[in-house]
């Protein structure tokens, strides 16, 4: 089966076509929220539920240790080229660079779902690795933004509540524990709602997440063409850099998928929160822009089976 | 009937827990939050969308106070103004019985 | 089983007392709309699916052009009745007219699952008819109420994104195109959602519209006693014309049954959002009330059983 | 399996722990609202499924004769208490005092599921009972807030709604008749969203409700420390009544803890909104506290499993 | 453009009822209603909540009518302030068309 | 603080880009939209619905601006007063950032 071709994907594309020649199809916030929530209880839940089963390895501590690199690595680099290449200025281009420090939970969700579909299932605690990647670009991309300059004790609380207690974050970790507790026996009363409903839900997600991507997209007024194409550039080199740590660490090729896609998506949730926040004076339409409406796209839908490519050939290339 | 000012900011829905923190400050404590649907401006058109982790939310935030308190605040919002892109509007109103301020 | 048994109906009846009894028992809007996105997205795939499994044959294209030619007469005839026995002015006559030359959305999918339950599914193209028989009495409509007065060229482009491009029509007929791709096998890892979860939240629907319908029969205004009669005429005539010419044309009983509730159900959806913006001066509060307060309950209780009675005695008459 | 690490009661945690920490995790309002609708249709169907499976028996009149005793007795003596041990004054004593005397329908719920997986599932005729157990309290409630005062007419008309006609009552009655009418057989379209769904649902309203339980605590300034001792000391002492009277009529233990768990489960949905309009002048932020962030915490993670344990305990002692 | 009076009223969901029927029998017919979201007061800090039956949920009710109906539904409002814990404000508008008044 | 005129205008959704369209063609270019709950008016009561399509629901359009151009914008929407149904109020509001106009 094509995986272009999977119900999910094609949701995804019937949303942003809608939204293009403006239907005036939406689907309600409170739903798309609760989509959103349920999605991250659902992948937290499996994650605590793989690792129960199969123990906790050493290979985790090292999926760990690669995520948080990424995760530091990334947004330097991508500062970098923003600054040069994209014209941003400082600010700009530190609030963009921690969005693609960070992940985007939908994109990991949709590949693991693909992958599971061609029997190369992730390791179970890459999701812990999806959790542990969300925040620390967060403190890259503001220590690029200030360099220096300190900010208040007060906004510090505040931010610490934007970041580690970001709704996403405390939901992903906190279904991860709960799975973890109940592993899979404790799961079965459950299962019905988080696991079989899954890939219906996810289609539904997905129809709203290409209306609101299409949209943004329609909407952006400060994306020039150079920043049209970092939001592409990036991506593929930050796969193509994560399926290179992810094969030359030994693992499998389904997680070594999984780690370049962490590595290649780019947050939309917790870090357009925190960066908000801490730093009001960046152009909250341009990160959402390049983050939403570009490299979102790109991972479903190109990215995906791109990065599932790459990877095998990886795996092979180091045996 | 007594004669207040009536505050009301638009604010990205990250910020509005810094707003409730400066009001205190200016001695304002009570007020009342509405919902958006979306709008347009200077940095384009938006719609109230709750899955970007509220960075694409608005809120509405008023606030009935004595005028002097009304100008504390005020005066403690203007450095934010461009900075959170807020929009600020401030009314005359009658309030049939005064409520903390 | 009797038909007005199933918990679909009884759920619908239950809303629809509430509101008499004037209970302050209300479902959220976001919950009503995301439950009428489900329903749609679940038939259309339904639909496609069938399709695909088929194949194309020219029993569709006949019931595709019956679907057209009952959408653009029954508007002609109703809007004679309206203006004469129902003493509407041309404004008003034209808008309910629309109404009835499209089609409930829910009634169809509301008979579809009780005719299945009987073992008498309609043909899948009757989903492609469904999305077909839309828009077409708009437009009609909108010829009738103005006769000779041009309208703007701008408010034709808004017309066209109110028709074709209305969420309810996009969403129908994506679906469909999603179904026809993905066919029966790729449904599977969806069927939870789309399928197997369908009845179940069709009832919490209908408990929804019960509540609507029975509200806004409370508050209608500008209902006179000829004007229910009429909503209580027209799908019984126009419900029997789409039997008669369903069986003429040589369908199963199933069949028959689905182009007969087509003819005799009023669209509720996008017709009114269509009118409300081509037609500002004609009043809502009638439209609506005849479509969904009065039309729509008596389908729903009285016409399902009534057609698919109706329509296996025709069937055999035609054998 | 410990009753503690059922995935149902580790997510009310969860959304209590967010909650505390401060955490911007929020469930979307129409979500939650729509979740405590389907927890009540689903309740109410199973409930009369159940009772059509086995027949009216004297027991249910019983049940239903104790659990209205309860629900007379129970706000009577709470309101002895409040005034005299918790010093409120005579209207803030009443409107508590009613919340004690009428029943949590998601306690409920909990219990029964946690009960249902011990193999020990209460009678289907309690969720009549539940039903049931809901109104009277108000009417004693006021009746001890007014003494002699009488309400005017008018009044009389919206508080009738408010109640016999309040959204939850009407629901979950009209369900439970529903289940009645279409059974065992009727309910199978319906099974796989009202019974495979459930526990699932159940976890993301719990979640739901660990959030709110925990904000309203945080915010709850009029609650002393008599208060807070009186909302543990209500459900353990009335509990082990309903427990008593349950086990003294012959029932068996998962139904007497059934009853246990409503004489011991506080209201914060039908009488919050009854009293806010019979009783203005009392204060809506500590019944609410009362209810919802104390006494129903108390009964999900300690009442459940005390109250089974009690349960089981007198039942053995009385045979 | 005609002068008319802006009653605004933040009111308990579960006590709506009661200002609608008030209001009719002051002559006020038209209103239009407005979802809020949280706020704070003397009472507490709230965060609208649609499961607690509407107890922790309020609407705000707005109604523009000629200043002497006004006056007459606040005369009639006035004693509820207190135990309903209603929050009450009057501004002035310019209607560009009078409905119901 | 600079004077405007807030200008409040109650739509039926399927209306609002036509109300749009027409600000623009007036000059007017920022404004914010909130959501309704219900309401009640000669034409009976409604509550917010978004089932049907749309046509059952209704949503505030608020824009502020200098009195020329608001006068402007007004004059256009005169003749659609009736025929849509709309509810129009102008009112004076100080603004702390005159944004758009
Ligand atoms: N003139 C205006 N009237 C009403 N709302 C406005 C106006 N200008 C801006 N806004 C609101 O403030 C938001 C931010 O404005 P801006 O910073 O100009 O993009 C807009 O998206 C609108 O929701
Ligand atoms: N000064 C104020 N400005 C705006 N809203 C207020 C003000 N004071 C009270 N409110 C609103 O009225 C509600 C009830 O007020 P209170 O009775 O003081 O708790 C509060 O929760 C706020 O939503
Ligand atoms: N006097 C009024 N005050 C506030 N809102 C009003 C008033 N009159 C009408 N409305 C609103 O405008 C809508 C349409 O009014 P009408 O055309 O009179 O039915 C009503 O349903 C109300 O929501
Ligand atoms: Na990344
Ligand atoms: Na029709
Ligand atoms: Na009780």
């Amino acid at each position: 089966m094509d995986v272009l071709f999977s119900p999910v994907i094609l949701f995804f594309v019937l949303g942003a076509l809608a939204a293009f020649a403006r239907s005036d199809l939406s689907i309600p916030e409170p739903l798309s929220k609760a989509l959103s929530l349920y999605l991250m209880c659902a992948i937290g839940l499996k994650g605590g539920i793989l690792v129960a089963d199969n123990g906790f390895t050493w290979e985790m501590v090292l999926a760990a240790a690669a995520g948080l690199l990424l995760s530091l690595l990334i947004p330097i680099m991508a500062f970098a080229v923003l600054r040069s290449f994209g014209k941003l200025d400082r600010i700009n281009a530190a609030a963009v660079a921690a969005h693609y420090g960070s992940v985007s939970v939908v994109t990991f969700i949709t590949g693991n779902q693909i992958l599971t579909s061609m029997d190369m299932a992730p390791a179970g605690y890459m999701i812990a690795v999806l959790a542990l990647m969300e925040t620390p670009a967060i403190i890259v991309g503001l220590y690029l933004a200030r360099q220096g300059n300190n900010s208040d004790v007060q906004q510090k609380g505040d931010l610490f509540r934007e970041t580690v207690l970001n709704g996403s974050v405390v939901l992903l970790t906190g279904s991860f524990i709960i799975g973890l507790i109940i592993g899979k026996e404790g799961f079965e009363p459950v299962a019905p709602v988080f696991q079989t409903g899954f890939t219906g839900l996810l289609c539904l997600f997905l129809l709203d997440m290409g209306l609101l991507a299409a949209r943004r997209l329609r909407n952006a007024q400060t994306l020039t063409f150079r920043l049209v194409s970092l939001g592409i550039a990036f991506p593929i080199f930050n796969g193509l850099l994560g399926s290179i740590i992810g094969a030359s660490l030994g693992f499998d090729a389904g997680t070594t998928t999984a780690l370049a896609l962490l590595a290649a998506s780019a947050s939309y949730i917790a870090v357009p929160a925190a960066i908000r926040l801490a730093l009001p004076k960046a152009d909250a339409g341009l990160y959402l822009a390049m983050s939403l409406a570009i490299t979102f796209p790109f991972n479903i839908v190109v990215g995906i089976p791109l990065f599932t490519s790459i990877s095998i050939f990886m795996v092979q290339l180091w045996l | 009937m007594t004669k207040r000012k009536k505050l009301e900011i638009l604010v990205d829905t990250p910020l509005l827990k810094r707003i409730r923190d400066l009001s205190k400050q200016a001695g304002v404590y009570g007020y009342t939050l509405y919902p958006t649907f979306g709008g347009e401006g200077e940095a384009g058109r938006w719609i109230d969308d709750q899955v970007t982790g509220g960075a694409g939310s608005k809120i509405l935030y008023v606030t009935i106070s004595e005028a002097e308190i009304a100008d504390r605040f005020l005066e403690t919002l203007t450095p934010l103004l461009e900075e959170y892109g807020l929009m600020i509007t401030v009314s005359n109103v009658d309030v049939l019985l005064a409520k903390n301020d």
